[in-house]
């Protein structure tokens, strides 16, 4: 049986979040640290059934979300591709290891499936809540990547890219989806690893004497050697200096601030993705990302149905915000529609990149209900 | 494998108490038609304080194309195993779509336009098994889908259904369709253009229907 | 009364890593050590009463006092290192 | 007595700047000194240990030796331990952390440390005061004792550690003082090579914080209660309990060999390896 699997892609049928399993394994994730929340489970489930049957896996359910992160930043620093899984409340307390694991520049996935709030809000109930907080929740100014899923075999390929990404830009990334996408089931295409691209963070090609853990390099990311490899270095919260000591001279914290930017921010070329479905012609755009893209979808074409010009750009990269793809709709269309299932977070962000010939409209869900494409379709034949 | 005909955006919402396995049947159901007859499936669910006591459901949206909304936004085929759920959801139906009750447990049925049996008393009173009402039901919709076949149907409800039970489950599955398709006549007319062309190997025992059966439905059994 | 541990060890005091928290200087048996409150830092001002009882290696907590063998080096060599003031 | 501070030395990093950032007189130096003397002791490669620590003036003790260090988040360092253990079990993982990290702010993920009994060799180096902050109480701060945030003196009782360790289930759990330091140095070499959860607690004076809001005059004052508190416990235990008061025991309270959570781990990997 799994001479067989390693000969084909095979089909399953499954949950979003069972999809983030098969994305994650796929990628080469060999270490899972959790705690079970609503409506995220269903990923820790998968992981600490797949996990220890993989070759060096290891699954750990540790005490609360904190813990969660912190044992991943441990085996990510041992050298490990590493993922934990989430919820709105989890994620408010991961806050601060999200800043260090951006500080110590320490790859690694953080899932989090949103559901409604603030607090305890609606366990059960899909929301789009957290996106500015996946952006800015941590303290500090620093930079990050955000990305999100709109479809079950979606949730498989962002869940690769995301480990693609936090590899490549040594950097933690967050893949926010929703409790619709990771609770729905779709036949999905499980590829082969072979088939994928998949990236593996930089090592040090210069002897341990003169390695530096955080050295200015052409990319601005620095090699990463797992820990135990005769590379000794320092990683600390600090502010530190190329060779991770602690460091308040003006000069070296500037410098290790800015290339932690640089390193992201050159590369929006690579990062920004999005699925653009007839904007080419589009007068009337419309901007959304989750399962809402689904809904606004079906909304554009049941628009097309009616001769109304209405495009869609779906965004799979959230942060940094895919403004280039965002402003040509905005310039191409008299009015853009952004559902959301918040109060308005992404929104703001096409009204920031808005050049002024556009109209930013925004259609707000916080019932605990998916965005409809009745509703968007309504809004677009007003636009 | 490939399915031979189209479907554009079928959509199913299944019904009924917290317990009466209608999220289950959703899974079968749409493994089947995902896995065995090769359709693009989105099953989504209802959780929280509705699945406690109060109205269960599981939406299926099927089609040859992708799906994009991955919810029922106008249901072709409701089916109603509470009286509750029979209420909360029948307005969401589209205007010629079918309405499918359990009529042991649904008394005030908004229509006279509906397909019914009494799937709790069949399962209690023919299987002794309350627990196999969900397949009997399940039974029931793929007598009543013209693109489900009995038998990939089946390899699903196999395959997803601890060992010791497959049999039991496999009675109540046959019971379900042969009641319907007793009581019913023939799948219905509306979705005929959607009928499946035999190919000729094997699930011959569902002909396209000649013509457009009545659809008022017949006295529950 | 003579120890014949007495006077068979050379004390070296860093006196840039040393903080003068006294400690050496406290519990010394020998009464070796003494601050030089001028300086900043502990001196080992009776060295020929050394009993190399190794207290204040294992307390110091700058790693600042190297207690050798008289005739060797630090560095295991024969010339006596530069004395602090001694 | 020759070599004790040479072959510190040789563990130190060369290129950070000394003396280190340490108060005058703070015993955490005393304790970085025992820790290498183990490691060296025990025969262990600077590669095979990783040294996490919290935040604090016992965070500090890392960044200056040359093993694979980490400087973790106020609390969290047995987190990130408990990871690095986990994808490594053969490293030797120390975390060194402070009583303010480990049992007030961190006191969660102590407890499931020690409960899972994951093969970590802590080192809790207790001051009874945040140090770094500025003297405020933690849980360790003594009933009665002043510090900025009991200027009316510490209403609260304290954690006992070793009670804690012992309760939530780990393997080895002893106590030690930075003036006893051969003592000391048996205790970390023993906790190094115990599986599981291996506890050192060790009492260590902040003169600068606590010290001088206690009527201690001098870090040296400070080192002259330990000597007179500290006893061995098998003297402790045939004690008078009427004289036990003021008196402290160092020694190993617990010496359990249940297996550790990486030797589990690996066991049932390998049992579902088989099939």
């Amino acid at each position: 049986m799994s001479a067989k699997r390693k000969t084909a892609a095979r089909e399953i049928f499954a949950l979003g979040a069972e999809a983030v399993v098969e994305g994650a394994l796929l990628a080469g994730c060999s270490f899972y640290g959790g705690y079970p929340i609503t409506p995220s489970s269903e990923i820790m489930e998968g992981m600490a059934e797949r996990l220890p049957r993989t070759e060096d896996g290891v699954f750990i359910q540790m005490e609360d979300e904190i813990a969660s992160l912190g044992a991943c930043i441990g085996a990510s620093l041992a050298g490990r591709k590493v993922m934990t899984a989430t919820s709105g409340p989890g994620f408010s307390l991961m806050q601060e290891l999200i800043g260090y694991a951006c500080m110590i520049e320490a790859p690694l996935v953080l899932v989090n499936v949103m559901r409604g709030g603030p607090s305890t809000g609606l366990p059960t109930s899909p929301a789009q809540g957290d996106v500015q907080q996946a952006r800015w929740g941590t303290h500090g100014d620093h930079s990050i990547i955000v990305l999100s899923a709109t479809d079950v075999q979606d949730c498989l390929h962002m869940t690769v890219k995301a480990f693609n990404f936090a590899e490549k830009y040594r950097t933690p990334v967050i893949l926010l989806l929703d409790e619709v996408t990771a609770h729905t089931r779709e036949k999905i295409t499980v590829p082969l690893a072979q088939d994928l691209e998949i990236l593996y963070r930089l090592q040090p090609s210069m002897p341990p004497e003169w390695y530096k853990p955080f050295e200015e390099t052409v990319r601005g990311v620095p090699p990463m050697p797992p820990l135990g490899s005769g590379y000794r270095f320092h990683v600390t919260g600090l502010t530190h200096d190329d060779h991770g000591y602690p460091t308040q001279k003006p000069d070296e914290v500037v410098a290790a601030i800015s290339r932690q930017f640089r390193k992201i921010d050159q590369f929006f070329f690579d990062i920004q993705i999005t699925d653009e479905f007839l904007t080419g012609d589009a007068e009337v755009g419309v901007v959304a990302y989750g399962s809402v893209a689904r809904s606004a979808h079906l909304a554009v074409e049941q628009a097309r149905e009616r001769g109304i010009k209405a495009g869609l750009i779906d965004l799979k990269t959230l942060f940094p915000f895919p403004r280039a793809a965002v402003e040509g709709l905005l310039r191409r269309c008299r009015t853009v529609i952004v559902p959301e299932m918040n109060m308005g977070q992404i929104s703001r962000e096409v009204k920031r990149v808005n050049p002024g010939t556009s109209t930013v409209w925004t259609i707000n869900r916080v019932d605990g209900h998916i965005i409809t494409p009745k509703q968007i379709l309504e809004s677009i034949r007003k636009g | 494998m490939k399915p031979d005909i189209q479907i554009d955006r079928f959509e199913i919402c299944l019904s009924g108490l917290g317990g009466q396995g209608v999220i289950t049947l959703g899974k079968v159901m749409g493994k089947a038609l995902a896995l065995g007859h090769g359709f693009n499936v989105a099953q989504t669910q209802s959780y929280g304080p509705e699945a406690r006591g109060g109205a269960s459901r599981t939406d299926l949206v099927i089609s040859t194309r992708p799906i994009s909304y991955p919810k029922t936004d106008k249901i072709d085929l409701l089916v109603a195993l509470s009286q509750e759920a029979c209420n909360k959801y029948y307005p969401l139906m589209k205007p010629q779509a079918v309405l499918l009750v359990n009529t042991t447990l649904v008394k005030q049925i908004p229509t006279n336009q509906y397909l019914g049996l009494p799937f709790t008393e069949m399962s209690i009173d023919r299987l002794g098994l309350p627990q196999a009402m969900n397949t009997i039901v399940l039974g029931a919709v793929t007598f009543l889908l013209p693109f489900a076949r009995r038998s990939l149907i089946r390899k699903s409800l196999e395959e997803s259904l601890p060992a010791k039970i497959v049999d039991v489950n496999v009675k109540a599955l046959n019971m379900g369709y042969r009641e319907a398709s007793k009581a019913f006549g023939q799948p219905p007319a509306i979705w005929a253009a959607m009928t499946v062309a035999d190919n000729g190997n094997g699930d011959t025992e569902k002909a396209a229907p000649k013509k457009p059966t009545a659809k008022k439905a017949p006295k529950a059994p | 009364m003579t120890n014949p541990k007495k006077g068979q060890t050379r004390i070296t005091i860093y006196p840039d890593w040393c903080k003068a928290c006294g400690l050496c200087v406290a519990f010394c048996p020998a009464k070796v050590l003494e601050i030089d409150v001028a300086a900043g830092c502990a001196r080992a001002v009776r060295e020929q009463e050394c009993v190399n009882c190794g207290f204040c290696e294992l307390h110091c907590p700058d790693f600042a006092i190297v207690v050798t063998p008289r005739g060797k080096t630090r560095n295991g060599g024969t010339q006596p290192p530069q004395e602090n003031g001694n | 007595m020759a070599e004790v501070t040479q072959l510190i030395h040789e563990y130190l990093r060369h290129d950070k700047k000394f003396p280190h950032v340490l108060c005058p007189g703070c015993g955490h130096g005393i304790l970085l000194g025992s820790l290498i003397r183990s490691v060296h002791a025990l025969g262990i490669p600077k590669d095979d240990v990783a040294l996490v620590a919290g935040i604090g003036c016992s965070g500090r003790v890392a960044v200056y030796v040359d093993f694979n260090t980490v400087h973790a988040v106020h609390g969290r360092a047995l987190t990130v331990a408990t990871g690095i253990k986990m994808a490594k079990p053969d490293m030797h993982v120390i975390v060194v952390q402070g009583d303010g990290d480990a049992l007030s702010i961190g006191g969660n993920h102590f407890i499931h440390a020690a409960r899972r009994n994951i093969g970590l060799t802590v080192l809790v180096l207790n001051n009874f005061i945040y140090g770094m902050t500025g003297g405020q109480c933690s849980s360790a701060t003594p009933l009665g004792c002043w510090s900025t945030t009991t200027p009316y003196g510490q209403m609260e009782k304290s954690f006992d550690f070793v009670e804690m360790t012992r309760a939530a289930g780990a393997n080895f759990v002893s106590r030690g003082t930075v003036f006893h330091v051969k003592t000391l140095d048996k205790l970390v070499r023993q906790a190094l090579v115990h599986p599981g959860f291996s506890l050192v607690e060790v009492l260590t004076p902040c003169h600068t914080q606590f010290g001088r809001k206690n009527k201690f005059k001098s870090p040296v004052d400070m080192y002259q209660w330990l000597k007179k508190a500290a006893m061995p416990l098998e003297a402790y235990e045939k004690l008078d309990p009427d004289k036990r008061a003021g008196r402290i025991p160092i020694g190993v309270f617990v010496d359990n060999h249940e297996p550790a959570l990486e030797t589990r781990y690996a066991a049932m990997r390998a049992k579902l390896a088989k099939g």
